[in-house]
């Protein structure tokens, strides 16, 4: 769930342009930077944007039998890093704006924000913290995805919250109407990321070893262990 | 498996404004080979989706031995124990890490225990000849390898009828050769055998009966007259097969020409001598 | 057009396809911006009118299109305006209440959201992905930046159609019958996306090496038509409506 | 273009413990047509990946009017403008939105001016007849559409010998009747054109001479005598062409005989009367 196109007051689309700009503009850096030295990593950044995006596009099932779709940016955020996700996510919802009407270019800071920032680096945090913990790693990898789709969810509500606060209940009452409404909803969804997250993994080590190999993946839970 | 008689009635497919089936009659022959003939683009694919009832037509209806198909859960669930689609594309149909897990993916599905879904892979395997397979994974095997392994998953299901879409494509002749051994496997294990193809050299060889698709609609009719009729073939994007060219230009009748043996045998009699 | 994404093919057959980016970003951007400045009546209503008439006319949508494209926003616009309109307290027990404050914002938000989703289709319907990419790196988008963006759009289309073939060929053997198997399905389903957007990464890779690929995939952009006609009926447009929207309740 | 003679002497390539090339030797006639035909996996792919300086033979080499293939930086950069593979998935090669963004891809990276660019793309989509094609997107596309892009794609590179892998793969015949349309205009536009295929009633047809890959190694010679040798196609693993199997049935000697119209002329003095 996205905001939609002009949904939000002018003021709020500028400044939420200006908090996700410094996040956006420093995983580009890092893009750039991998782009020059390893100029095959392109077509690999490419293949994890249109998985991303793909990702967002298909259907999940709930655990109330609902459907909706998944966020990704947790697994995104374990595989390829938040700085990474950040920009990533920012063509994956351009994309979604102009290709799926899903989303909007007005709304693209919020929800810069929301999907590309807050997501991927609650999901990444929590994937490191377990990792540290030495718990293993399909309570990091479900924390992770689980966290990353609740976490975007709760931003989006805040984000809303503050664009409409309630004429009753002010912004209290605001946020807790569209956490109400969203993210709610969203909890069995999340949880059925996060479980989908760990047969993912589980099936990806099986088959994708050197490819995780590639990315650090392998690397990163060893090195948090450490 | 018992037989089951597939049938297609006034079928329409239409696609946003794209008429891509008109009006298709078709009725699959129990036990038999039936091949599909039309060019790409000609609506092949969508007739067998349609038929596994992966595709709701807009007008017409598929049944079952003469009961209409049910595109509800539990109806569209029973229609899959019938029916069974192999995609052209084995990568399209074949997600699991290794053989056996993929062709397990189905008979578990159907909720059985675990030592009837062993046994529906083992026979699966076995009718294919690829019992050596079963550990496998799947992106060391060869194009033709995943291809059988694709039938496999399709054929642990247990469906009367199995639908190929374009089994022959990209193999070469020994890769040919064995996909019809597993072709004659499933036919001696009772399965009805239809396959969609633009390969008329293969299809008049192999099938017992041929249906052309033209502008979205079905001719359905023996190999050989069908396919040495060259308004048929033309107005299907075909061409006629190489033994039934002969033929004509020979001046000889197309019935009972199927391959290089018959035609040599329909002109023998013509010839002055044994050469 | 086979992973029916409605826009992209809209996009990519509009006659407007042709018209320079320039031309086309000061008339839709111009109007998005109208939407979400000006007050929503009349400004926001001026907006929708014009962009409808735009997609209708000229940019050549057609209504069924148009309705196959839209109907994903304007339900989200209706829960969230639903959620604007209906108000909590929770000061004496949880109370629903729909007040005159917040149905005024309810409907202000309607129609504003309405007319920024309609602009926005102006330019999503008229401009393929590419030729967006091509004038972000006009600006000054670094290449590498531009170069992803673009690969990862043309991965989308062949991904998406993998996606769809799994899932068909998953639900044919019933890989969707409950919620276990949905499950183990849908895990399935995305590990092999995975690999496959791997797996076509590299082969691309190795494809574009014999054709002189080292350290950019760079090409020439096709010609363009600009207008200054064009260009200045846009800008008179956009002042039209910001003067009428902004003398409207001096007017009145 | 000017004619360059591309060959390859003692080529041997080795993955790892698997010999796919094993001394094989090959000199592709000037101007021609070139068939070079082998089983799946018997290293057609390899052989042309090598040809096209992509792979580089664990012994042996490739040269350019007797000269041999400099593996450097500048040398491969040539050998581009010499020789140009077209691989068998279209979508290995296809990056861009557009045709005319992704055929100008080659000649931009030959640090060609705009104009010349664009005069290349123009004359790759001409003699390939896509020019009404140019500004449509890859991605809605035919398959054979798409592979002719790929050709005009390795085309704009101008190269004076095009290796073509599988070309008519996964083609109806209307697709093969375009794709033989183009490597006509390829030829009469004095490109050499080598094709790998395991597609044997096309090659005989189509080559002018034929090369056999059997256990790493090369046969060359001529259509009608190799592929009518049932002892080499036994054991390259492929089959003799249909009408060469006719011919043989009848009697006939194979030479000279590469498809229907031809082999109906050899026969008719052996008939009693026409039918």
């Amino acid at each position: 769930m996205h905001i939609a196109e002009g949904f939000l007051p002018v003021i709020h689309c500028v400044a939420w342009y200006a908090v996700s700009a410094p996040f956006v503009i420093h995983g580009a850096r890092k893009v750039i930077t991998e782009a020059k030295e390893h100029p095959e990593s392109r077509l690999l950044l490419a293949a994890a944007g249109a998985f991303t995006f793909v990702l967002s596009s298909i259907k999940l099932p709930s655990v109330t039998g609902s459907s909706s779709h998944p966020t990704g940016t947790g697994l995104g955020a374990v595989l390829f890093r938040p700085p990474v996700m950040a920009f990533l996510s920012t063509i994956v919802l351009l994309f979604q704006a102009l290709l799926l009407a899903h989303g909007g270019i007005t709304t693209l800071g919020a929800n810069v924000f929301s999907m590309g920032i807050a997501g991927p680096w609650v999901g990444y945090a929590l994937w490191t913290l377990s990792n540290r913990l030495g718990w293993h790693r399909n309570v990091g990898v479900f924390l992770a995805l689980a966290f990353a789709d609740l976490s975007t969810y709760l931003v989006t509500s805040v984000q809303l919250g503050l664009a409409f606060p309630d004429p009753v209940s002010g912004l209290a009452g605001s946020v807790a109407k569209f956490a109400g409404v969203f993210a709610i909803s969203q909890v069995p969804l999340a949880i059925a990321e996060g479980i989908l997250g760990v047969l993912v993994f589980r099936l990806l080590t099986d088959v994708a070893a050197p490819e995780l190999r590639r990315l650090g993946v392998f690397g990163a839970a060893k090195e948090a262990v450490a | 498996m018992s037989h089951r008689q597939l049938s297609a009635h006034g079928l329409s497919v239409r696609f946003g404004e794209r008429t891509v089936l008109a009006d298709a009659e078709l009725s699959v022959p129990r036990g038999g080979r039936l091949a599909l003939l039309g060019a790409n683009g000609s609506g092949k694919t969508t007739l067998l989706r349609t038929l596994s009832g992966a595709v709701r037509p807009s007008a017409g209806r598929v049944q079952v031995d003469g009961v209409d198909l049910d595109y509800g859960r539990a109806g569209l669930r029973a229609h899959r124990q019938v029916v069974q689609l192999v995609a052209q594309n084995p990568d399209d149909q074949l997600f699991a890490a290794d053989v056996f897990r993929d062709v397990s993916f189905g008979p578990l599905n159907l909720g059985l225990t675990e030592v009837e879904v062993r046994a529906r892979v083992d026979r699966a395997l076995a009718v294919l000849s690829i019992e050596d397979l079963a550990e496998r994974p799947i992106h060391e095997l060869s194009f033709g390898q995943r291809k059988r392994v694709a039938i496999a998953g399709a054929l642990a299901m247990e469906p009367c009828v199995l639908l190929l879409d374009e089994p022959t494509a990209g193999l070469d002749p020994q890769g040919v050769d064995e996909m019809v051994a597993a072709l004659d496997a499933l036919l001696a294990a009772d399965t009805t055998v239809v396959i969609a193809t633009h390969e008329v050299d293969f299809a008049l060889w192999w099938a017992d009966s041929v249906a052309v698709l033209r502008d979205g609609r079905l001719s359905c009719g023996s190999g050989p007259e069908l396919l040495g009729d060259p308004e048929v073939v033309a107005s299907a994007r075909l061409r006629r097969p190489i033994v039934l060219q002969v033929a004509a230009a020979l001046g000889l009748a197309p019935s009972g020409i199927t391959e290089v043996s018959s035609l040599v045998a329909a002109l023998s009699p013509h010839l002055v001598r044994k050469l | 057009m086979s992973h029916g994404l409605a826009l992209d093919h809209a996009a990519w057959s509009s006659p407007w396809r042709a018209r320079s980016l320039r031309d086309k970003g000061v008339l839709c951007l111009g109007l998005l911006l109208a939407a979400i400045c000006l007050p929503p009546v009349p400004g926001g209503a001026a907006v929708a009118v014009i962009s409808l008439a735009l997609l209708l006319g000229p940019i050549r949508v057609g209504w069924t299109r148009l309705l196959r494209i839209g109907w994903l926003p304007l339900v989200s616009i209706l829960i969230g305006v639903a959620t604007v309109a209906v108000s909590v307290s929770w000061a004496d027990g949880l109370r629903l209440e729909v007040t005159d404050a917040g149905t005024a914002a309810a409907v202000q938000l309607a129609v504003r959201a309405l007319a920024a989703t309609l602009a926005m289709f102006t330019l999503a319907c008229s401009t393929p992905m590419i030729d967006l990419l091509a004038g972000l790196r006009r600006l000054r988008v670094p290449d590498p930046l531009i170069e992803i963006a673009a690969l990862i759009y043309r991965f989308s289309a062949g991904l998406l159609d993998s996606a769809s073939a799994i899932h068909a060929a998953q639900d044919a053997r019933l890989g969707f019958v409950n919620r276990t198997a949905t499950m183990r399905s849908a895990s399935m389903g995305v590990a092999a996306l995975f690999l496959r957007s791997w797996d076509r990464a590299r082969r691309l890779e190795d494809g574009l090496a014999g054709r002189g690929y080292t350290d950019a995939l760079r090409t020439l952009e096709p010609a363009r038509r600009r207008s200054s006609g064009f260009l200045a009926g846009s800008v008179l447009l956009l002042v039209a409506v910001t003067a009428t929207a902004l003398s409207w309740p001096v007017t009145r």
